[in-house]
């Protein structure tokens, strides 16, 4: 028995190293049959939490190490070596410090806000395809279920912003709620173009269709198609205002409204906060990589030997420092800009967008000589007109100037 | 209707009820105002946010009591006064010397020109007249203080502008390389008590000015750097364009001075008018802004350090040798004759003046400051009618106040 | 599939009769989001994924936040209406009618008198195929309906902002404050 | 077109934290405790008493002349004269402080003290590492704890103190030699000559 089990999860680790599938067959079938399932389960949801829970700590200690190097300093180093602790110290630190509910608060709801948050962000991972054999759901519409997961946070926000009874809570509620709800339309959109052309909902699949490479080097993701290119910005756009990052981190604007609805957080409640919106950024820069990096895949054909979760995680994290660093970058906008954008251009581009995913889908069956790079240019050419347009008339709507100044003597 | 006690508002008698509260909420801390039209019907609810003392962003122990429908500002309230350290009414009871180091705590970010204004008006006052070298020192510091200003002020507009602490990490990056500068002069990094009535405590050395020579090549390459970060950032752009502009009249009418006033297109610079000290013998140009909005009052920031630059330029390759204070000035029992005197130059934040009255004995009769900080702020709510809780704390910002000025 | 069927209707039927019976609006608009959940959570338990994940899509992300809003900017200043009213008999019998007839609809209809064959569940593709193909009338239709209906929200809502705006006005100015107007521009013109 | 300042933004970023690697000038900032930065010679912070010699209670140059207590902005300096008088390292009688207690949580380190003492017996520390967990006791620093013998003041400000000792010896010469002449009362002229000097003008007291 012991010797079974030992040998199950010998294999299982080594399947899962070696990237083979059904990592876990062997090791639950040493279990008695009523409690496989759970077994099963758990197989797939700890890891799930462990390696991103670890992946929020490190990614905090990147973010602060990074955002300190872009603004010159040497970023967090006292505790362990080159502070790699740092993230344990502040995991501490927040559970150690005192639960603080407002007197005049809705204690129930401002209990439950965090945990409705947090759950619906965990369970957006379940259909995520980090690996070539690791799906914990494969599910038919798994983009949906993403999608719907998703859109069941925006409620928990509110939820905190209302119950903890202060005005900048509320403030940064509503200004949530409003972001959320127009970046999601873009988001959608831009995914459904994928959608389109792979023709099918499920992660799993949209991957396998991203696969193979041009002329031996260049692989068959989605980003290298003027229409994947014009989706992936206008998904990385929109994702961060889902995932309420800076230049969007106007609902928690702390030099406008404190920290909008965490303001009257504190604690480990805080710290749940922290994690979700940490892990929401993590699945939807999952679900960036999926539709339009090729998820798992290698760049290139002679690095396939790397096992695939590796690359999906690097992708990932290259997601990740990416909105690190337009963060230590941009100013924040307002909320009327933020909605313009989102509606005057974001949602027209991402219709656009969809147009010119479809045309790409009928053109496929040209056949002359150049056709693919005729292809190729007509449907940037079809973006990249609308584009320079659309930013114009939101920049001169509102009567931006380039300026000139006088001179006295 | 506003409780004195920040962040906990009274509630209004029987408007609160209008908002559905969570149940066993004893008191509300939302007090709303029921908005009518003219016709008297109803169309909504104001919301009245008490932003600070302790806010993060009202740069210090600053209250706004701003009344909101939805996110636009009808009505805003700016208190102060949480600061207040009754700074006129001690200078009056010490010496004058005595209240030199005060004023360094007045706009603590610019303590070189608040010694120059008071210096000013004390020799005003006594007749005192500083050496040529002194007054050569005293522009270097002063226009050195304006590039600190005026960094550090853009340096947190963007950081109120929510651009987490780069541009403001770059321009202190900078402003410390001056302050090894002044604390290599004066021996102090913020609180440099360095002029005397009739010319400065400290003379420069000839290594001290080859290290501002450096520096100051340095801060136009900077300057280059930042407005590449930030001139063209169309989030910066938009955000800033067109939001809290000030009218000239208003400006005029207010008394508005300094880069607020030049950013709304009136060409006031002291440096100009009055020239003290000796900056007529330099050249340079006051730049002059046309919309008087946030985004102007940015670039007249930028454009004058671009001045500040060339007047340093021209003071370190000029400045002469030869004694730094006035011989009839007395360190101690200093007494100027009874009489009255205002001086004033043109500070970062605009114009620095001290009126003073003698009355024969050591210390002044009456001190009276001029604080460009809480003239500026005066116009806060005029720019910030109409726009919204995010643009109120950039056109505060853009306003530039130190609260040890502000309040005194 | 009995217990935790048992356990969603439990959940769903509780719900439903908090949004119904509590005071408090913002306390009703959430456990009508509750009861959203567990109707789609029932829909999935019968292997429809798309109308349950639909459901969850357009009922919790999109219609209990269109329901919290309007709670929010709405004014509920009217008191606060008993909660049981004057007219109660009048609803319970007019539920009990809708109730029985529902009820005699159901038993004496085809479906409830035999067992159904165990069809396979329509996948996601399916349901579009036939959305695209043989539906794709009706849902054009319901399209244009709903852009329609988006343009006149729109319409009625940038009406009602320009009236808003004169009243805004109002509020800012204070007599005080256009005095001090005033004769900042009575300065302005003495000075120039 | 769109996006075109935030692009050159994002290159100037990544300029920044590259250059953060290799070139240590653009980071400002010291590991503080491990690394300091060497103090100016003419920082500042708050005051101490030089005395010459060995003996911080016989070299004190101080003569309890009181000017400074007057002359302090925030009055943070709290003299008592002794009634007799001491010789002094030199063997010279002088007036001491009987009592000389700064309170370092009031001073706000202007220097005036400094410049207004005629004895060059007060100068600046650079010392700043003087947190305590009392703020009362440990803040108020008295004659024995702000006396500093004349090395310490010449390693911190090695240029300032060269000079100050030089105009003292030759004051003192000065002195001597119209002590010289003056053969028969020398202790007296000596202090006499003290006496011209630390009053020019009596400094009156605050007028209200």
């Amino acid at each position: 028995m012991i010797g079974e089990f030992f040998k199950g999860l010998f294999l299982m680790i080594w399947k899962v190293v070696t990237d083979q599938p059904d990592p876990k067959v062997e090791f639950v079938s040493v279990f008695p049959a009523t409690i496989q399932p759970i077994i099963s389960v758990l197989l797939s949801i700890v890891p799930i939490i462990m390696v991103f829970a670890s992946l929020f700590a490190l990614t905090t200690l990147l973010e602060r190490k990074g955002l300190g190097r872009i603004q010159n300093r040497l970023g967090p180093n006292r505790v362990g070596p080159f502070g790699l602790f740092q993230p344990v110290a502040d995991g501490l630190k927040m559970l150690t410090k005192e639960d603080i509910v407002p007197h005049s608060a809705d204690k129930l709801i401002h209990f439950l806000a965090p945990i409705v948050l947090l759950v619906p962000t965990l369970l957006a991972y379940a259909v995520l395809p980090f690996g070539q054999n690791m799906v914990p759901i494969d599910m038919d519409a798994g983009i949906l279920f993403f999608f719907a997961v998703g859109a069941s946070t925006e409620l928990s926000i509110f939820m905190a912003g209302w119950s903890s009874r202060n005005k900048y809570s509320l403030l940064g509620a509503m200004r949530a709620i409003a972001q959320m709800i127009s970046y999601e339309i873009p988001l959608i959109i831009s995914s459904v173009t994928v959608i389109m052309i792979a023709g099918s909902l499920s992660l799993v699949e949209i991957v396998d269709k991203q696969s193979g490479y041009h002329f031996g080097f260049l692989p068959h993701w989605n980003v290298f198609t003027p229409w994947g290119l014009a989706g992936f910005i206008i998904f990385l756009i929109a994702s961060l205002a889902e995932s309420n990052r800076s230049p969007f981190d106007i609902p928690e604007a702390e030099s406008e409204i404190i920290a909008g609805h965490l303001t009257e957080y504190s604690g480990f409640k805080y710290a749940l906060f922290f994690l979700a919106e940490y892990l929401g950024m993590f699945a939807v820069s999952g679900l960036a990589v999926t539709l339009f990096l090729g998820g798992w895949r290698a760049p290139l054909p002679f690095l396939e030997i790397v096992p695939s979760y590796i690359w999906f995680l690097l992708k990932l994290m290259g997601l990740v420092c990416l909105f690190i660093w337009i963060r230590g970058t941009l100013p924040r906008l307002r909320v009327d800009q933020l909605l313009n954008f989102a509606w005057k251009f974001m949602l027209p581009m991402s219709l656009i967008n969809l147009f010119v995913a479809a045309i790409w889908h009928f053109t496929s069956v040209w056949n002359f000589r150049g056709a693919g790079l005729g292809r190729w240019l007509l449907c940037a050419a079809m973006i990249a007109v609308p584009y320079v347009w659309l930013g114009r008339t939101l920049i001169g709507n509102k009567k931006i100037t380039h300026r000139t100044y006088r001179f006295a003597n | 209707m506003i409780s004195d006690a920040p962040g906990q508002m009274g509630m209004t008698s029987e408007s609160a009820s209008q908002v559905p509260l969570p149940e066993g909420a004893g008191q509300s801390n939302y007090t709303v105002i029921p908005k009518t039209s003219a016709e008297g019907t109803s169309e909504g609810e104001l919301l009245e946010v008490a932003m600070g003392p302790q806010h993060p962003s009202t740069h210090g122990v600053f209250r706004m009591d701003v009344v909101l429908d939805g996110e636009h500002v009808v009505k805003l309230k700016p208190v102060f006064g949480y600061l207040h350290r009754n700074h006129e009414q001690i200078a009056e009871s010490t010496t004058y010397l005595g209240s030199m180091p005060y004023t360094d705590r007045l706009d603590y970010l610019c303590s070189m020109t608040n010694n120059w204004a008071y210096a000013l008006s004390v020799e005003k006052l006594a007749g005192l007249q500083p050496p040529e070298r002194a007054e050569y020192i005293r522009i270097i510091t002063a226009e050195l203080t304006r590039l600190v200003n005026h960094t550090c002020l853009v340096g947190f507009l963007l950081q109120d502008m929510g651009a987490l602490g780069t541009p403001l990490m770059y321009a202190f990056r900078e402003r410390e390389l001056i302050l090894d500068l002044f604390e290599a002069l004066s021996g102090s990094r913020m609180m440099y008590n360095y002029m005397r009535f009739g010319g400065c405590r400290v003379d420069l050395s000839a290594d001290w000015i080859e290290q501002a020579k450096q520096v100051v090549d340095g801060y136009s390459r900077f300057l280059d750097e930042f407005e590449k970060l930030l001139t063209e950032n169309e989030i910066l752009v938009s955000r800033t364009q067109g939001v809290g502009v000030l009218t000239v009249k208003l400006a005029i009418n207010a008394s508005i001075t300094g880069p607020m006033l030049r950013a709304s297109g009136v060409n006031y610079d002291i440096r100009k008018v009055d020239k003290y000290g000796i900056y007529d013998r330099f050249d340079f140009r006051i730049p002059l802004g046309d919309h008087g909005d946030v985004y102007d009052r940015y670039m007249i920031r930028v454009l004058e350090m671009r001045e500040s630059v060339k007047i340093l330029n021209q003071a370190l390759r000029d400045i002469p040798a030869g004694p730094i204070m006035d011989p009839k000035a007395k360190i101690r029992g200093f007494r100027p004759k009874a009489g009255e005197a205002y001086g004033r130059i043109e500070g970062p934040k605009g114009e620095l003046g001290f009126y003073l009255i003698s009355d024969g004995s050591p210390n002044p009769y009456r001190y009276r400051v001029r604080p460009p900080s809480l003239i500026n702020l005066t116009v806060l709510e005029d720019m910030c009618l109409g726009e919204t809780v995010a643009d109120v704390v950039i056109i505060l910002g853009s306003v530039d106040i130190v609260l040890g000025e502000v309040d005194r | 599939m009995g217990i935790t069927f048992a356990i969603i209707a439990a959940l769903t039927l509780v719900s439903a009769i908090a949004a119904m019976s509590l005071r408090n609006l913002v306390h009703c608009a959430l456990s009508l989001a509750v009861t959203f959940a567990g109707i789609a959570a029932m829909y999935l338990q019968l292997d429809a994924q798309f109308v349950g994940f639909a459901q969850i899509l357009v009922y919790i992300g999109a219609v209990a936040i269109l329901i919290v809003f309007a709670i929010l900017l709405t004014r509920s200043s009217e008191t606060p209406q008993p909660v049981i009213s004057r007219s109660w008999i009048m609803g319970i019998v007019i539920a009990l009618a809708v109730f029985g007839v529902l009820t005699k609809v159901i038993l004496s209809s085809s479906i409830a008198q035999r067992e159904l064959p165990a069809k396979p569940a329509p996948t996601v593709r399916q349901i579009g195929d036939q959305l695209m193909t043989r539906y794709v009338l009706p849902l054009e239709a319901i399209g244009l309906l709903l852009t329609a209906a988006t343009i006149g929200a729109v319409i009625i809502a940038m009406h009602d902002k320009k009236g808003r705006g004169d009243g805004g006005q109002n509020v800012n100015s204070t007599p005080s404050r256009a005095e001090a107007h005033q004769h900042a521009d009575e300065t302005h013109n003495l000075i120039t | 077109m769109l996006g075109e300042g935030i692009i050159k933004g994002m290159v100037e970023t990544a300029k920044n934290f590259v250059g953060s690697y290799h070139d240590p000038k653009r980071l400002t900032t010291v590991e503080y405790p491990e690394n300091k930065i060497p103090a100016k010679e003419n920082a500042r912070n708050f005051p101490f008493l030089v005395f010459d010699g060995v003996d911080a209670d016989k070299g004190l140059r101080c003569v309890a002349c009181q000017i400074c207590e007057k002359e302090c902005p925030p009055k943070c300096i709290y003299i008592i004269k002794d009634t007799v008088k001491k010789p002094d390292y030199m063997g010279k009688m002088q007036i001491q402080p009987k009592i000389f207690d700064i309170d370092i949580s009031v001073c706000m380190s202007c220097q005036i003290c400094v410049e207004v003492c005629p004895f060059e017996a007060i100068k600046m520390d650079t010392q700043f590492e003087l947190s305590t967990t009392d703020r009362f006791e440990n803040l108020l620093l008295n004659k024995r704890e702000l006396a500093k013998p004349n090395e310490y003041y010449h390693k911190i400000h090695p240029t300032e103190a060269t000079e100050v000792d030089e105009r003292l010896a030759a004051e003192k010469a000065k002195a001597e030699a119209k002590a010289k002449a003056d053969a028969e009362a020398k202790a007296k002229a000596t202090v006499a000559a003290a006496a011209a000097k630390a009053a020019p003008t009596p400094v009156p007291a605050p007028a209200k």
